[in-house]
């Protein structure tokens, strides 16, 4: 069931160089199921800025009924996020979208997953729930720089956990795709991050099953304005909505 | 008796609040939120005679209070809507507002014909005025005896009333509503989006793929307003008003300028149970105002 | 050498910031609050050649990211304003921009070869497109060839260049544009604002006194960076930019689409140091967007 | 001087009904002066709700640097404003406009002061001063009815207080001029309020001296835009601008 719920804030806090994690908690968590769904925020109850903004659901605990998101404070709607604090609320749509399926992962199996910037967020979720069933996930997270890099830890905690950057200040320098090279063989990835990295991990995942997850400019949300449609490989006229048919898709479903 | 009951060419409106075209898809999404028995009708996204894919995205952009759009009239065309997707919408209680757009005449007219014959279709909304759409939309729109022509030849094949939806990025806008008046429309539906641009300040590059868009919004209701108010002092038949409605008050001065029923379109992606906030809404305010049956407030300014 | 400067005909300007026509009276009152040498120009208040009170109160509404307004031109006359006004500014270095309005062909002329002889005015706005005055305005906007022969007989007296200020309420802009090139126009400002109401839901009075007023500030922003993009496609005269530019970003944006200056009208009310702020963020937003000289910016977007 | 500051917020609460008392501080209390002036405050920073609100100030502490609004929320900008709490900021802009003249008050003079619901405030600042200059503060207070009445006992501390509502929940049932017409003869009177007040306040005291304080939309509240312009008196053409030759006039000045 989709919920329009005035969430409560339980706690905010900067934990990378504008990077909020952002735990909330109300009814809609129940609903939540798999990781790599999304929920739509609005940031202000005026019209500037007017719509809504979706932000993954990195990991929630429905024993609380708190779920956590992590975001990048950058443009109008999300610096306005930032400044809510523990015990205000926030206006939350959710949960939409499909999320990564969980069935694929069989126990024992060795899965990628690749990370980019502010696509690592829900593959931690998603890490989790596959360590539960059994598997093996190895993290390859790709960011910028040190400053903006986050979860490292939390990562690890789960399984083999590698960070590139493109400046070098932390991990390897370089791109997620000059460390996947060298890990060897998976039964299983995915992945969710820019355009170009999914692009690069799908074409070097190419012949293993894999989930890429999209992002694209929307209106509704919820698949009734077809703002955020993508090309399909199937055919010239095909499409899928990234809102309600996605984010999540298997690789070669959307034209890259 | 039910006080915001409307009657109009067509169409017995529960409640004056409708999703306008084009923001509600053809109402399967919205259907999960709310019993779309609900509204007073559903005007649902244009059809086309053939399947369009639409722009290449971005296709939204957002803006001080609006937002721009440049979908490209996406949708599935005449024999899914017909065979697939207005049946659907039959478990409803509510009239459907079959929004039909085309390149040509031609496909205007088959487009009209046959959709008029959907048996929850209660009337057809014109639309000559879309922006977003290379050849076509954009002359129907701006020029009064093209937009009177096509809506004779549109009235000729319609079971149903026709509605025709006038665009706003015209010099004159009661001249067109004279000329497709003229030329049979039981109605007028209004505004269309106003034509806008978004750029990108650290690549110079237009924000939306399609270059231009099409701007909605609370920042466009005070264009809106005057153009019911213009229309609705230059003719005679009924005029839907939309154009940035998101509060009860928006309805209750789009009625005020003359609208005889309002539509609600960004507004759906703000607040996504805008429409059923809205109808639960307006008794407790026409009781405020001291208004009976809402009825009374269309033209209430120009009676002043 | 100045980053920041830019050369149009008549003007010779130290960055191209300048407050909008109507938001900045004479200067008299920001002059309180900041230096205005620092200004690239200033569009001074319309001039007419009587004085004028103006229309009724209340003048201005507020409206979502805008706000509506019938001032109705209320300026103290040609007389006053050659004789004690102008003379005033002329304590700052900075180029005025003398903005003339009226109702007949005769009242521009005698206007602007009056006010064209003051020393610091180095340029004429002619403003053909006020939508708050009754007679006159609207049509010399609205109809490309009026407008062309308003732009010849002006350009015959004027002892200054002339730049015409564009309506944004018509179906084509560029026919208008390129009307007043051809009449001589040296230069070209847009937009003015856009014709707009607001409803007052208790009586369904209008709220401006005047009924309709003129919708301005960030919400219209994406109608007037199209326009402006239109426009500087299709004539070869330069285009200062306007229509809700507020943050350094808003300056950006309007050359990119092709402006080569760029006013500022609303935002002076919301930030009264808005203009001294814009100024000093552009050198730091040139370097992040590695952008030599500002003049590089203007059309950017054509050329991508 | 007239300063743009973002002024701390000292304290905010709420005195009746709606009615929100404002303190803040900042250097712009330097510069106030006398009574009667207002400040122009932006109440978001974000285009919705774009303009400012004009705000009398009731009252100033020059050695706390403090000042004080009191304000009803209505509309948008004002139920913004009174969601602010203590150690915020406030974006404000003044202070602007003229003020009551004090100087035609002379010692021992008996001074009517006559306010109107939301035009109370500024009366408060002007009947401290008054008192303090050696003159007599006779208040009649106008409010629709008990519950949004307020600072009955700070003019009482003043001076003779009379409070009439519409209602006749509270004081005496009526208009102020049901009262004014029971008290005497004034050497002077100030009034601010709706219109209908202050037409109705200077008729009845026709021949003595006395000061309004008027409302105006405003676009810019300096002067520059003409939008706050009222007819005057004296010609057909003549007028005068709320916010920069007001909002105090005398009576008479303007036409009523
Ligand atoms: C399914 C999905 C999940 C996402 N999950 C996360 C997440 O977990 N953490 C995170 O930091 N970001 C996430 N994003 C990106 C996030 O939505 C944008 O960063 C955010 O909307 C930008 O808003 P703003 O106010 O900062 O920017 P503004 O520049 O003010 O945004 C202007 C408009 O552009 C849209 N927009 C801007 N960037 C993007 C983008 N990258 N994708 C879609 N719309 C955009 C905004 O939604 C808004 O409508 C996700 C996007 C999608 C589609
Ligand atoms: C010089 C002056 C001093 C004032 N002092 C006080 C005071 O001390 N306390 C107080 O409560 N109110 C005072 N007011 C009235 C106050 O400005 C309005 O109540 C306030 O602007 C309404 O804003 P809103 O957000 O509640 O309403 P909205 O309905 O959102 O306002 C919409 C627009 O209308 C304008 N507006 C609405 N009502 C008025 C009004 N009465 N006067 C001028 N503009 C208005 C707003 O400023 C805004 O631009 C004063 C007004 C003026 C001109
Ligand atoms: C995303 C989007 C898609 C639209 N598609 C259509 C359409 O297919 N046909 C149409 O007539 N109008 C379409 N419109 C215009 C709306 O029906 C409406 O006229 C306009 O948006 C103004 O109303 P609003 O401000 O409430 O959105 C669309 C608007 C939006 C925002
Ligand atoms: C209060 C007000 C008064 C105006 N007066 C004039 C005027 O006298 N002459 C003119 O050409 N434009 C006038 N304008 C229009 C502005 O110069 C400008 O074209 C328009 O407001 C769009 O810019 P903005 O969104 O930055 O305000 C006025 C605008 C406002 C808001
Ligand atoms: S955002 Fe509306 S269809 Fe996906
Ligand atoms: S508000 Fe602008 S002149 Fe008074």
């Amino acid at each position: 069931m989709i919920r329009n719920e005035r969430m409560e804030v339980v706690a905010q806090q900067e934990i990378a160089q504008n990077i909020f994690e952002l735990v909330l908690k109300g009814k809609l968590v129940e609903d939540i199921g798999t990781p790599g769904r999304f929920v739509h925020i609005r940031t202000t109850d005026g019209f500037d800025p007017l719509l809504r903004r979706p932000i993954s659901i990195s990991s929630s605990d429905s024993g609380e009924g708190t779920m956590t998101l992590i975001y990048r404070a950058e443009g109008k709607g999300t610096s306005l996020l930032a400044q809510k604090t523990a015990g205000e609320e926030a206006d939350v749509l959710g949960p939409l979208g499909n999320g990564f399926p969980l069935a694929p992962a069989k126990s024992g199996d060795r899965v990628l997953i690749v990370g980019g910037g502010i696509g690592v967020p829900p593959l931690y979720g998603l890490s989790k729930k596959l360590k539960a069933a059994g598997a093996e996930p190895v993290h390859v997270l790709g960011f910028q720089s040190a400053d903006v890099a986050f979860y490292e830890e939390e990562f690890s905690g789960l399984g083999e956990t590698h960070i590139t950057t493109v400046d070098g200040s932390a991990g390897t320098r370089g791109f997620v795709t000059d460390v996947i090279r060298q890990l060897g063989d998976f039964d299983l990835y995915y992945s969710c991050g820019p355009i170009p990295m999914l692009t690069a991990v799908s074409d070097m995942m190419e012949g293993t099953e894999g989930y890429l997850s999209f992002e694209e400019r929307m209106g509704c949300g919820i698949g009734a304005c077809f703002a955020c449609v993508c090309h399909t490989d199937a055919n010239e006229k095909g499409y899928v909505k990234v809102c309600s048919d996605g984010p999540v898709f298997r690789a070669g479903v959307v034209k890259l | 008796m039910n006080r915001l009951q409307v009657e109009l060419p067509g169409l017995n409106l529960k409640n004056p609040i409708m999703p306008a075209s084009g923001c509600f898809g053809f109402g399967k999404e919205y259907a999960q939120l709310y019993d779309l028995s609900k509204l007073g009708a559903i005007m649902v996204k244009a059809t086309t005679l053939e399947p369009r894919y639409g722009n290449p995205t971005p296709r939204v952009a957002e803006t001080p209070s609006g937002m721009l759009n440049a979908i490209g009239l996406q949708n599935p065309g005449l024999e899914k809507v017909v065979s697939e997707e207005l049946p659907w919408l039959e478990q409803f209680d509510v009239p459907i507002i079959a929004n039909v757009a085309g390149s040509e005449t031609e496909d205007y007219v088959a487009v009209c014909e046959r959709i008029s014959k959907s048996p929850n279709v209660h009337a057809i909304e014109l639309n000559i005025s879309c922006p977003n759409v290379k050849c076509g939309g954009i002359t129907f729109g701006t020029d009064p005896a093209i937009a009177k022509e096509l809506t004779q030849a549109v009235k000729a094949v319609s079971s149903v009333p026709v509605y025709v939806k006038l665009s706003p990025n015209v010099t004159d806008v009661t001249a067109i509503a004279r000329a497709v008046e003229e030329g049979g429309a039981d109605g007028l539906t209004l505004i269309n989006t106003l034509v806008g641009m978004r750029f990108d300040p650290r690549t110079g590059r237009p924000v939306i793929a399609n270059g231009t868009g099409g701007l909605s919004g609370p920042a466009v209701k005070p264009v809106a307003l005057r153009m019911v108010y213009e229309v609705t002092s230059s003719v005679s038949i009924p005029v839907i008003g939309m154009g940035g409605v998101a509060e009860v008050d928006d309805v209750i001065d789009f009625m005020s300028a003359g609208a005889s029923a309002v539509a609600v379109g960004t507004a759906n992606f703000v607040d996504h149970f805008v429409c059923p906030k809205l109808i639960d809404a307006l008794p407790g305010r026409l009781d405020e105002l001291g208004i009976g049956n809402i009825t009374e407030l269309t033209g209430r300014s120009h009676r002043l």
